[in-house]
């Protein structure tokens, strides 16, 4: 079982630490991932179309005594999600070569229980075991995140990232105690039926609020994504990378299985909450580009990008449509590798330069051809230009949202591309192109750009002509894997019909609990290509070169404009920024506001 | 009167989220943290309470028709309690790296020289 | 700090609007007192009849979620290991450590005389206990974590009692990890023992003895002795962790 | 019934009584006892695992890692 495994190597590469090579120790965890990287395709190729694999550990399948025993129960979606991790933990250990002088074997075996983790989160149909490995994901990142254990704001951020996401797990337990207290049941399949049968449903909605306020704080959804910028700007860069391309995403992952598995059919007022949910993403969205535009240090410039695109990703899953769920998945297939590959360039940046700031970069990139190539080709694949990267998904998911009335989102999407991109190219051109005049500090600069002196990254690279191999190979991996994956015909049509699979209620819990299974009626496969999709993704192309130049030459554009957006754009900017004042105490107040807010829509929706 | 029980645990969560959110030291903070996470041991066993239902220990003479408290709550609020001290070590453990840096553990302090 | 009280009033509003909501959900709860289980599911039943175990606690864990259990175990281990990536020596404190000899006043806290004098008597002892909770885990209550803790507390008593010397006298670091890393591999181990002559995957599947003997209710008791083995070295690890990071203190804090 | 409510009622004056503590030096203390009211309270609704687990690490393991650390953290004071 692929969940085993890393387990047990991360136990032996403990156990041996004191023996083993650093050669032989890295090739054992690298061997784990690839091992696991093939039981996952294998159980890929092994779900059938539109079905499931259901598997109960120690033989307490529901026959005996009812569903007592723990499942895993998983479909394409889940499957697939954990073969991308697999590939993207690999990158991780062979980027993470340069560590090992350091830290010894301890990341590897972070790195693999992480692994086992995410692994484990996506294939259960339990939801106490899916939050033992919820919580077993984060304890390997937080061991990861205090790496740089010198520094006072990667500490401090540390421990923001701990208590904040200590309380979505409270948050989730609480859920989930409310919910095992009502329906005496842990297996998701069995809590469904004994909810729809279940006179009070009240209190499974309250579970739900708690639960899904957990699952927002691990996504990075704006009032709870402060943790998130502070951590992903001073982790070293295999946490960074396995953080922001599926440490986050699984909050949305979880939402959407346990939406699907138990709670949908509940809510009286399904607009309500769907239209919260899509606002909630809009605003994430919006707020995270802008931010991302305006960040001067690279690693917090990935992270707003991250958490402008989960924005769109939550709209996707909020939607609660098996199209808008395609969509999603289609994006995250393709965005994950990209952002990683975008966030080892960025680390091999900091390992030769030992800065973070674009503008004490400039122009010095020049030094590192191969790096900026990785780093061009990894912004075109999750800027997604048509019809490349996380275009095809992102065309799904607008579809997606027109379908269900929602036409604004795509005005936000073009807002949000374009302007994330615009940062992307920004950055890329002052970095290693040195294009535009060499920026000026700005006052109050150092503020931001000063959180992360870089000192995570391993040393040793300086005077070197060139990155090493074990940085510079799975960079350039990760960006041509989003690029082939978004080439492969007919993936979109497949995407659709595997979420339909997952969002269908009554066929998972027929698999589960082994009842006649249902035959589930295939979706009809349209053409996705549509001039919606071309024409949103082109012009946010053509946006963002736009923006990107226009802040780039910004003292050829006359002088009346420059000082009206500056006038427009400050007081908003400044306001945020303050917002993200690096204390804990501030963001333990905006998790229990948003809390508060999260279950009010829900409660709004339910009556 | 029937409610207090889960009221308690209400309240418990609640208080430790006070602290947090007002906390002016870290140590202080961390504490407050697991008050928060008791809260969930508390709701979990009572939830799993019944009246006139015996420890989950079958040893020594009880009637045949004898009932037991829900086991399988007490086994989730003891893995409950493992993540706590994990999570609760680690945070220690970074406390002390702060303290070297800084020597201070006013979440204020820490942050007021940002710029 | 003029937005000190904006945002206590903020705090506040917050903290009723989720009062609200626990207490709605709470509210909604079965009384108090009044948890039946579900008909047909008898976990008491199946524990005494199937396995022959008589705490159920230990039932649940170690073989009907016995998953999870490995998680947690996980979960424990790698806290461990993240400690010990936090706490390891950083590039340029290397040398300021050991070579500074203790100042006054930061060694152990003194003990008295009469501590000095229970601990050698009381430290065995809570051992002996903590092995005693440790092996009848499936019978009476107790079990691997609790032993853990236990036996783990116990021995950092030393410390108390003797100071950092006798301590790391008896408790090498180093040893416990690997200790711990491979107790919770026993655990997968056992696990995949029952994957291996065809069960799945954490199956029960020793001869689960006479109720109520030492040696009963098969792989529920590897499991649970397994697991305390790892718990107890592990809290080892963490106390010798915090305890040689008082004594690793460089010239740092007093300047 | 009345010791259950009694224990309950005392647990939530604990938690209280912890978060109100403001000097860490002495909430370690209120913490701890903290911990052994949470034990009591689990004994009396008959779950001695819990119980058991809550008093050797809530009032013994935890309070005492957090010791250590503290007694790091008083000494550059003394020292001056």
């Amino acid at each position: 079982m692929p969940v085993v495994a890393p387990f047990a190597m991360a136990a032996l590469l403990m156990c041996l630490s004191r023996v083993l090579d650093q050669r032989v120790s890295n090739a054992l965890a690298v061997a784990t991932a690839v091992g696991v990287i093939g039981v996952c395709a294998f159980l890929f190729v092994l779900v059938p179309d539109q079905g499931s694999i259901v598997y109960w550990f120690g033989g307490w399948s529901p026959e005996i005594q009812g569903a007592l025993g723990i499942d895993f129960a998983f479909d394409k979606i889940g499957a697939g999600l954990a073969l991308l991790t697999a590939v993207l933990a690999s990158f991780a250990l062979v980027y993470g070569f340069g560590y090992y002088q350091d830290a010894g074997p301890l990341l590897n075996v972070l790195v693999l229980v992480f692994l086992g983790g995410i692994t484990g989160m996506s294939l259960t149909g339990d939801v106490f075991n899916f939050f033992d490995f919820f919580e077993l994901t984060y304890i390997a990142m937080y061991g990861m995140s205090a790496y740089s254990a010198g520094d006072e704001h990667a500490l401090n951020a540390s421990i923001s990232f701990i208590i904040v996401s200590s309380l979505a797990c409270f948050l989730f337990l609480f859920g989930i105690t409310l919910l095992e207290a009502q329906t005496l049941r842990l297996n998701m399949a069995a809590i469904s039926v004994t909810l729809a049968q279940s006179p009070a449903r009240g209190l499974a909605i309250g579970a739900f609020a708690l639960m899904s306020a957990g699952f927002f704080i691990r996504a990075a959804v704006v009032p709870f994504h402060f943790w998130f910028v502070d951590a992903e700007g001073t982790a070293p860069t295999p946490l960074g990378l396995l953080l922001a391309a599926v440490g986050v995403e699984l909050g949305l992952y979880a939402f959407a299985r346990m939406y699907w598995a138990i709670f949908s059919g509940l809510f009286q007022h399904f607009a309500v909450l769907r239209a919260g949910l899509v606002g909630l993403g809009g605003i994430s969205s919006v707020i995270g580009s802008v931010m991302c535009l305006n960040a001067r240090n690279l690693k917090r410039l990935v992270a707003f990008f991250t958490v402008s695109h989960l924005g769109l990703f939550l709209v996707g899953v909020g939607l609660l449509s098996p199209l808008g769920l395609a969509g999603v998945s289609l994006y995250m297939l393709t965005y994950a590798p990209a952002v990683s590959s975008l966030l080892m360039c960025v680390g091999i940046l900091v390992a030769r330069f030992s800065s973070l700031s674009e503008v004490e970069l400039w122009g010095r990139g020049r030094a590192l051809p191969m790096t900026g190539a990785i780093f061009a080709i990894a912004s075109i694949a999750s800027i997604g230009v048509p019809p490349l990267g996380a275009y095809t998904g992102r065309a799904l998911l607008l579809r997606a949202s027109v379908e269900a009335g929602y036409q604004w989102i795509v005005a936000v999407s073009i807002l949000a591309s374009s302007l994330t991109g615009a940062a992307l190219i920004i950055a890329a051109g002052r970095v290693f192109l040195g294009l535009g005049p060499r920026p000026a500090r700005r006052a109050g600069e150092g503020h931001e750009a000063g959180r992360g002196k870089g000192q995570e990254e391993p040393r040793g690279l300086h005077g070197r002509r060139y990155a090493p191999w074990f940085m510079l190979l799975p960079a350039a991996a990760g960006a041509g894997l989003s690029i082939a994956v978004s080439l492969v015909p007919e993936l979109a049509a497949k995407a659709e019909a595997e979420a339909a699979r997952f969002a269908n209620r009554s066929a998972y819990l027929a698999n589960v609990l082994q009842a006649a299974e249902s035959v589930t009626p295939p979706t009809g496969q349209e053409d996705v290509v549509l001039p919606l999709g071309v024409w949103s993704g082109a012009l946010s192309t053509v946006l963002a070169v736009g923006i990107a130049l226009a802040v780039l030459y910004r003292g050829h554009l006359p002088s009346w404009l420059e000082r009206n957006v500056a006038a427009l754009w400050q007081p908003p900017l400044a306001w945020l920024e303050r917002l993200h004042s690096g204390r804990v105490d501030d963001y333990v107040t905006m998790v229990i506001v948003g809390t508060t807010l999260l279950g009010g829509m829900f409660f709004a929706a339910f009556r | 009167m029937d409610k207090v029980p889960y009221l308690t645990a209400g309240w418990v969560f609640l208080a430790g989220l006070y602290g947090m959110a007002t906390s002016r030291n870290l140590v202080h903070q961390v504490m407050c943290l697991s008050v928060v996470q008791s809260a969930t041991y508390v709701l979990l066993l009572a939830s799993g309470y019944r009246e006139g239902g015996l420890a989950p220990i079958m040893i020594g003479a009880r009637p045949d028709n004898a009932t037991f408290v829900d086991p399988v709550v007490q086994a989730l609020a003891l893995t409950d309690i493992v993540v706590g001290a994990a999570v609760t070590a680690l945070l220690l453990a970074i406390i002390i790296r702060v303290w070297r840096v800084k020597h201070v553990l006013d979440p204020d302090a820490l942050t007021r020289d940002e710029s | 700090m003029s937005g000190a009280r904006l945002r206590h009033g903020f705090l506040l509003a917050g903290l009723v609007g989720l009062g609200l909501l626990l207490g709605w959900s709470l509210l909604n709860l079965h009384p108090y007192g009044e948890f039946h289980g579900p008909d047909e599911i008898r976990i008491e039943a199946i524990a005494l009849h199937e396995r022959h175990v008589t705490n159920l606690d230990a039932f649940v864990n170690f073989d009907l979620r016995a998953l999870d259990t490995l998680g947690e175990e996980f979960i424990f281990f790698t806290a461990i290991v993240g400690l010990s990536l936090v706490l390891r020596r950083l590039p340029g404190e290397a040398e300021e450590g050991k070579s500074l000899p203790l100042a006054a006043g930061r060694s152990a806290p003194e003990p008295d005389e009469l501590t000095r004098w229970i601990t050698p008597a009381y430290v065995p002892a809570l051992v002996v206990f903590g092995l005693y909770v440790l092996i009848h885990g499936h019978l009476t209550p107790g079990g691997g974590f609790q032993a853990g803790a236990i036996i783990g507390s116990a021995l950092a008593m030393i410390y108390v009692a003797f100071g950092y010397s006798a301590f790391s006298h008896t408790v090498d670091q180093e040893r416990t990890e690997v200790v711990e890393a491979a107790a919770a591999a026993c655990y997968i181990a056992t696990g995949l023992t029952a994957l291996a002559i065809g069960a799945s995957f954490l199956t029960n599947i020793l001869p689960v003895g006479e109720t109520g003997r030492l040696y009963s209710a098969g792989t529920i008791w590897i499991l649970n002795d397994v697991s305390g083995a790892a718990v107890s070295f592990g809290f080892l690890t963490m106390m010798a962790e915090f305890i040689s990071q008082t004594h690793h203190r460089g010239s740092g804090a007093g300047g | 019934m009345a010791l259950q409510l009694g224990s309950y009622i005392l647990v939530a004056i604990g938690a209280l009584m912890v978060v109100l503590t403001r000097r860490p030096e002495r909430q370690v203390l209120v913490y701890s006892l903290y911990g052994l009211l949470l034990s009591l309270l689990f004994l009396v609704i008959r779950a001695p695992d819990v119980a058991l687990s809550e008093l050797a690490v809530g009032s013994v393991a935890i309070p005492l890692a957090i010791l250590v650390t503290l007694s790091k953290m008083r000494d550059p004071e003394r020292l001056q």
